[in-house]
Order: C-alpha cells, then structure tokens, then sequence
C-alpha cells in the first residue's frame, strides 16, 4: 500500500498542522487535496498564455486555444473517449443539469418517468425533480439491497415503457457502494429510456472507459480527482450529445445567431456557452496527466487496501455502525459511519482536536439519511495519498470521542 | 479543562440524552421550525404566550449534541418568563456567543442577567463553525416570537 | 495617464515577447490578464486551506468557507451592496440564463414579451431567444442611435404593457457604447418590467453602485475584471432574488429535499448548486481588492484617457473608420474599427507580427453586425495596465498592414 | 521574404479583391455553406455535376482574404474538372496545410498534381490559426460533392 506514500510531497496541503496535529485528511469524497502540477499549470497559464479562447487570431489566443482544447482531449483519453464527446461544465451538477434541462424540457412530457435511486447524491436527484415539475414527467424511486447497493431484483417492475431516463451514481458519496451499471443500462435500454451516470465518485476512483459503459451519458468532477474547482465534464455517446439541447445560451456555443434564431456550433461546443474555465481545464488536465502517471489500477488498489483496513479496524471500535458494502470488491473508499449516540457533527468536531478531517452530515443526500433512518452520517474517505497509519490517528481519535461522550 | 471538554460538558451531554419538554403541545399554540441545511440540524418548537408570559412549551428536532442541549436548555430557560425578559434573554445569549475571550457576557445590572446552565455553552466559541448549532434553537424561537406579533 | 505604468510589473505576461516584439496587450473586452497576487491568492488557498465549503465540521472546511463567504462580501462591497445579493456562477453568461430561465419559465407566458438591444453581446441575446422559445414570449429589439448608443428617442412606442422584461448591456463589447440606464430603467418600470443589466463590461471599468443603478438584476464577470476564469456573478435586488427560482439543482442550494419536493436555501445559496468555483471566488476577491487599491477612479480616468488619445491616432490613419461614440464620456475603452478593405482577421494577424493582441470578428454581436452591415470588426480594447506608448505600436502596425494590402 | 508577405501574396490579394465566379447559379445545382463561427468567415458554393464532371460553379461569401481567395481559387481549379480530379486535388490541398515545412506537397507522380495558384496559400501554414480560413471553402466543396451522392 505505501508504494504510493512518495506521492503526498507532491501535495503542499499535507504539510499542513491542524490544532497542532499533522493534517489527517480523510475527506476526498468532499474534494480532493492538489498536487503542486496541477497548481503550477494553472499559474504557467496565467503568467505565459492567458487569452480568451476560440476568438481571436493573435498570438495568445491561439496558444490559450491551444492549450484548452489539448486539455479536453487529455480528459477524453483518461476516460478512453473521443475529444468532441467531453463538454466542459462548472461541475458534475452542472453538467446534470444541462442533461436534465436540455434533454428533459425537450423530450419529456406528462406520463412519462424518469428513475432515479434513493442513494442518490442531490446532484443527480433535484434537477429530476425541477425538470418534473416543469414538464410532468413523474419521479420514480429505486431501493437498495442489504448491501446498500440498488436493488436489482425487481427492475422490471419498476423500469417499464414509461421510462425515459434512468439516472444512478456510480458510486455513492455516502455508502461507497458501486452502482449496477450494467443491470441498470439493460433494463433501461429494453423500455428504450437512456441512462445518465453520475461519475462524480466513480471516475476520480477507478479506470473508467466511457464509451464500455453502455451509458448515455456520464457526468464527473475536476476537483474530486486532484483537479480545481469550477471544472467537471459532460459526456455522452456521439447521437446523445447531437440531440441534447444546449441548456444555456451565449457565446461560443452558436453557429448563427440571427434576431429571433440562432443554431448552434457542433458538439461539445454547442454546451460552451460563454468565456469557460479555462485555466481550470488546464489544470484539469493536469490533473489527469498526473493520475495518470501514477495509473488508476494502482489508485483503485491502493483505496481498496486502505479501504479494507479501515473496516477492519473500524469494526474495532464499540457501538460503531457502519453504513455500506463490507466487501471491497462491491464499493470504493467512501466510508459512513455512526458511533453510538455521539451525533457526527460531534464526532466530526472531537477528531478535528486531532487533526483528522472528516465530513458529518447528510452529505448532500438526504433521501437515503431518511431511507437509512439516520440524521446523518460520519463519513471518511480515502485517496490516493492516504496511509494505513492515518486509519489508526482516526481510529485512535474515536476512541477519544467515545471518551469526551462517557461511552467508557 | 481542555477545550474538548469545555464544549462538552456534563451539564450539555445531559441535556442531550435528556432533553426538557420534548414533545408537541396540543390546543393553540405557536410553532416555528429551524434548519442548518449545511449541517441537518433540526429544531422545531411549541409555544404558548398568555398574556406576554410564555406560559407552555415542547422542542421536537434532531441533531447534534450542541444544538439539542441548547434547545433543551432553552426550554428550562424560557418557560414560566415573560415574554421581555425572554427576549432580554435573547439578546444576552446572542452576546454571549459573539464576543471575544476575556469580556465579561453576564451584564449584573440587568434584571434576569443570569444565563444559568446556558453559561455552558460558551465553551462553543472556541469552535466557530459550531455556534450555528447552538443559536438554532434561538434563531427558531425569534420566529415563534415574531408570530406573536410583538 | 502612466501614473498607473508601474502596475505593470504585477502581470508577469506583460513581460512576454511575441514574433519577437514585445506583448501589446490589447483585448482586455475579451478577457484581462492577471496580476500576481490574484494568483498567489488562488495557490495560497491551494496549498494551505482547500475543502468543500458549507459542508463540514472540521477545520480546513471551516477555513474554506470562510474565505469563500469573505471573497463575496468583498466582491458585494465592490459593487456597493450586501453580501447576499452577490451569488457566485460560472460567468456572467451563465448569470443570464440563470436569470432568464429561472425568471422566465415561471413567470412569462405567450403575449408577453422580452425587449432587448441590436447591440447586445449574445450572451443577453440567445438566453432570451431560448426562453422566448420555451414560453412563447416574443423578443423584440431595440435600435441604435447615430452615436451607436441604444436608442431612447421612442421608448414608448416599445416598451408597452405587454412588456415584461428589458435586458440591456452596461457597455457595449463592440463599439464602447455606454448603455442609455435610467432612461431604461424608467421605461420599463413605468410598465412593471423588471431589468437585467449586463455589466460584463461596465462593472470591471468604472465605480458601479448596484444598488443605485436601478436596475433589478445585474451580471458580471471575474475575468474581465482581473481576476481568474470560471467565475462571475449574479446581482440583484433582495425582492427579487427571493422571486427567482433557482435554475440549477443540486447540493448546497436546497434546504430540505424530500424525494418528490424539495426547497431551497436562502438566497444567495439557493443559485449556487453543486460545489462552487471556491477558488475562483477568493481569486475573484483578490482582483476586487486590487481593483481597489487602484481605485476605480482612477482605473476609469486612465481608460477614459487612453481611449482619447486611442480615438485621436487611429483617425489619423486614412481609410479607418470607427464605430463607436466619439465622446469620451458616452463611451468606455473598447474601439471597434475597420480599415478600408482589408478584412479585420487580416489586421489582426499583420499587427500580430508586430506583438499587438486585438480582436477580430463579429465579437459574439452577430445582429450588431448586421445592423453595422459589416461581417466583422477589428477591436482594440483598454484597460489599467496599457500605455500611451502602446496605441503608437498599434497605429504604426495598422500603417504596415495597409502596406502589406498596397494601400500605400 | 518576410512571414506576412508570405502569407499575403499579390496572387492571394488579388483574387481576394476579384474574386472569380462569384455569384450564384440558377437552375438545377448543388448547394452547400459553411462557416467559422468563430471568425465569422461565411462560403457558400452552387456546383453543376455532370457525367462526373463539374460543368459549372459559383461561390457567395465574406471573409478574409485567406477565405474568399482560397475560394476564389478553387473556382478556378475545379470548374472543367472531373469529381475525381477534384477529389484529387482536395486530398493534395489538406496534404499541403497539414505537411510541415521542407517536405513537398506535390507529388508529380499523381494526375493533375499541379495545385497552380492555389500553392500561394502555402504561406498560411505559417499562421496555424488561419488555416481553418483557407480550408473553408474546400470543406464547403466536400459537403457539395458529398450531395452529387458519390
Ligand atoms: C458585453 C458582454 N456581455 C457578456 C459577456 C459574456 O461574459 P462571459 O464570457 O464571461 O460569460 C461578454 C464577454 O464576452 C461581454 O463582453
Ligand atoms: C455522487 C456525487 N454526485 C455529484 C456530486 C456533485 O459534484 P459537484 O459538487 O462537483 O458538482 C458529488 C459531490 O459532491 C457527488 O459525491
């Protein structure tokens, strides 16, 4: 597992002291730490290239063009795709978003279902709700299994021919528990409804090759895979992205616009609208040069050692609940948890005293919090530059929380 | 006393496991609900005001240790008081949340200055991001007031 | 003019050299360069402070959303108003949409109608073609007056009680057009309209009090304004923010979510889904702060200046014309310009040669265009850091091009 | 000669400034527009195709000079030719934007390998973000020939 220690040098954050404890941090499913090239892109940027892209024929233009577009099709090889099938968007939601709205307000009417599952992250569950309010469409729950994973059992009774969307996680920011693609591609493709995957936890996790999915479409994050905030991408198959309608208009993203018409330019560009972030697709993309250096099998395994080591020893600790698959092979390294009547909130501030960074709360899924009927969770979550040795600082502070709480 | 220990003190862990007049009120009585979306904090309140005196009250909510205990710690505080001497109240626990280390927030010349076991809270103030959980049961009670059209 | 020439040694670009010359940067409309201490302030953050913001109980979160939330009051004192009238967006066209989606879903219907200007920059043209669409409103257009300002001598005549909304630009990216405000604002308040003013270009050059302008929303973008990419901001009165609907779902913006129905945060959070440019916010801040210390007095009276001498040289050159307000006082720094036949993609490559970055094209104004009826324009464009010396550099270029055209 | 004279040759200029087959065509013919959205560069082509052979044509348009005389020179070369000559000569123009400098375009050994005229836009390869100005007109021409169904 330690094979991959050499990397934390590469992040100036883990340095760092909290309440005079080096930094533990266990909160990547949040956002992920930055390593020095991702930084140092975006400055070379700035100090050498900056210019608005697509627009000009001068020197700077050209090079700052350049370089976004390279970066795109950086982002496209890293999840094994083509160039023009990666839009950038603010974000995962964002990218959501652009789906729900630009296929939903476009396709979508009364009668018709969109499924979505009860684990999700709101991201991919409030702009269903919106886009059902607006067009009538009706919302539709899947359930999990015992395991935590979405239930599989019984999809027939719930993915028949008023479906027009299916829309799941990969995996889920809470329990850790990988989504049934496959099952759920099938299921959706034999009604004839598409499927819209939110990698926003799978991608940064695990090798990802888009177009094997069998999805539709695929949403991720910049800044939950060692990339900056203000980036995520949007992806589809070639047919899905030419019938999507742009959500937002503006700029970039026209081909002619007249008084009271405008077409749009090709895809990805037609999802652009307005100045994009563009020093945030170049770290992007340095982002994935550098995951991809290290190489996502050898990311994948080292989160799967360290994720089974921290259920093991978390297993350890009295009146701790853990809340996701106990079997590695079935989730990620997104770990949620309970410790007795310590609310997580409390928890979350007793290992903070220690340095310990994780996230408390419903954590932007409130639905599955009701479903596991729980307030909320304690979560820790694990990445690349995470050691064994940090498991132990975690569990050694919940020790100490059991005490602050008189748990003995 | 570590700061751990005095944000956590016995007097709030009780009220957490405890909480004073948990429950609903029946018959005509106001009712505010609170949230911290960024948390899930939950508070909800029950008041009855008779004659400018808060007369009856019931918390129902869900959350941390910190919130519960000054919501339950509010209901000691509040119920059998007028309504000006609970928003006197108010305004020194307010006080008493913001100000820096050193003041003094026990104003002695005030009528009904003694904040009581609320006193236990100030050990929150160590941990900024917390004093939005110990105010929600406050914030609720401000909106519970307002209905009373004071 | 050059007492602000020493602010030039804070843009490490402008010690560029391009086709050997050194870099006249001159399309700062299209986007600003960056001094150091917005990009030292975004690796600072990187490097010391980086988590999700609103999210967590531990201490980095805590620091992050402090100087998420310090960045806006900053950036909300900038333009002179509160904190919670100031949400975050991806720039100032995504700020739009937002405003014309979530505005115009909800409230227009078929007999209402959206008025607009020839002049507008396509972000404040295509948002409202798309909702014109979607809600059967119609769009109508203002004109220009001789002086290429929008015309107000008939306001009456177009902005009748069927009209809902106006939208109209601070500045013009094209022709430096100072938008006609009360007289807008009035109009369309005498009929209940409601205002958008686009002040991706007026924002950034000159002291603006939202509050004071009258208007009931207002956009603007950070890198327009020196600060990073991926970044703008949404600004409107309080009533009015409450009556928006959010256009994007997601985490962060909601209050309570249950599966079918969800409500939202307060405002500003309700417009700010998913995680937001975190670090483009405290960039973001860090430009208002610099913009600051200069003093936007100052930066307007160094642009108003330039622009002068600017408009005084370039019609020295035979065969140019300009298409703008001469008036300093009607106009800002962006100089919109054709030179006999030689098509304005040309002139911007001949200048290239010489290190002068302009603009050439239809500067997303394809109607501004068509009214001009020209296919396209060359532009040169102010802002704080340019020289007197540098419009020299550009007015010799533009002799070399008709040269290179056999112009003589 | 200097990179701009290069780029801006007297051929290049003044087909730019007169223009060949500029117009447009009536009875039965191909029709095809392209555009760079981002420059604003517009071409249109009307095309007669008879027995495999292009009887006639005529171009509308606006642009830069690189656009409109890469256009106009394509008039030029296409008009009286087989669709497999131009076809041919489609493929040697992208050879000659693409190639890098030093290497040889014109391959001798090929029929009607002669680009003529068209061999002054060699100069924009200098320019990469002009190239997409000279190569309008001859995507614009594919998407015509794609129409006459071959
Ligand atoms: C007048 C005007 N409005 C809106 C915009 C759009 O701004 P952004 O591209 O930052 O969204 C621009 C900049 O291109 C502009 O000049
Ligand atoms: C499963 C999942 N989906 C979507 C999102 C939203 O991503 P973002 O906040 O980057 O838009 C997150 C992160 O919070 C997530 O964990």
């Amino acid at each position: 597992m330690s094979e991959l220690g050499h990397l934390r040098a590469d992040f100036p954050i883990l340095r760092r002291e909290i309440n005079g404890a080096p930094l533990v941090y266990l909160d990547s499913a949040a956002t992920t730490q930055k390593p020095q090239p991702v930084l140092d892109a975006m400055d070379e940027y700035y100090a050498n290239h900056n210019a608005n892209v697509h627009r000009g024929a001068h020197t700077l233009a050209a090079e700052a063009t350049e370089r976004y577009e390279d970066a795109r099709s950086r982002i496209a090889s890293f999840v094994d795709t083509a160039s023009a099938q990666i839009a950038f968007t603010r974000g995962a939601t964002a990218a959501i978003n652009v789906i729900a709205y630009g296929w939903g307000l476009n396709h979508l009417r009364e009668g018709d279902r969109i499924v979505v599952s009860v684990s999700e992250h709101h991201a991919n569950l409030v702009p269903w709700q919106m886009i059902s309010r607006y067009t009538g469409a009706e919302l539709i729950y899947l359930e999990l299994d015992d395991e935590f994973i979405i239930d599989t059992s019984n999809l027939e009774a719930v993915i028949d021919d008023r479906v027009r969307i299916v829309a799941f996680g990969g995996m889920s920011n809470v329990t850790g528990a990988l989504g049934p693609v496959d099952a759920l591609v099938d299921a959706a493709h034999s009604v004839g409804a598409i499927t819209v995957l939110d990698g926003a936890q799978l991608v940064p996790h695990a090798p990802v090759s888009a177009d094997d999915l069998g999805v539709d479409y695929m949403v991720f994050s910049a800044h939950k895979m060692l990339g900056p905030t203000g980036i995520g991408a949007l992806w589809g198959k070639p047919e899905r992205l030419e019938e999507l309608e742009p959500l937002e208009g503006g700029g970039e993203m026209i081909n002619i616009v007249e008084r009271y018409h405008s077409t749009w330019a090709p895809v990805p560009h037609k999802f652009e609208a307005g100045t994009p972030p563009i020093a945030e697709a170049i770290g992007f993309g340095a982002a994935v040069d550098y995951l991809g250096r290290v190489g996502m099998e050898a990311v994948a395994a080292h989160e799967r050692e360290i994720t089974a080591y921290a259920l093991e020893r978390l297993s350890e600790v009295p009146d701790l609940t853990i809340y996701g698959p106990k079997d590695v092979t079935k989730r990620g390294g997104a770990v949620s948890f309970s410790l007795g009547d310590i609310h997580p909130h409390d928890l979350a501030t007793i290992v903070d005293q220690d340095g310990v960074a994780i996230r408390a709360g419903h954590h932007c899924a409130r639905p599955l919090m009701q479903y596991l009927q729980v307030p909320a969770t304690a979560r820790a979550s694990f990445y690349l530059y995470n050691l064994r040795e940090e498991v132990d600082v975690l569990v050694g502070a919940l020790m100490k929380a059991r005490k602050v709480f008189g748990l003995g | 006393m570590s700061q751990l220990d005095e944000l956590y003190r016995e007097v709030i862990l009780d009220h957490y496991r405890n909480p004073r007049r948990r429950g609903t009120l029946s018959g005509n009585h106001l009712h505010a609900e609170g949230n911290n979306p960024s948390c899930g904090d939950e508070f909800a309140l029950d008041l009855v005001v008779e004659n400018g005196v808060i007369t009856d009250a019931a918390m129902q909510g869900q959350g941390c240790s910190i919130s519960q205990a000054s919501g339950s710690m509010m209901m000691d505080a509040i119920v059998g008081r007028s309504v000006d001497e609970v928003e006197d109240l108010m305004r020194k626990f307010k006080v008493m949340m913001t100000i820096e280390d050193g003041d003094d927030p026990l104003d002695p010349d005030r009528p009904g200055s003694v904040l009581g076991d609320l006193e236990a809270l100030q050990g929150v103030r160590k941990f900024p991001v917390r004093i939005k959980c110990a105010d929600l049961a406050w914030a609720t009670l401000e909106d519970a007031l307002a209905q009373a059209g004071r």
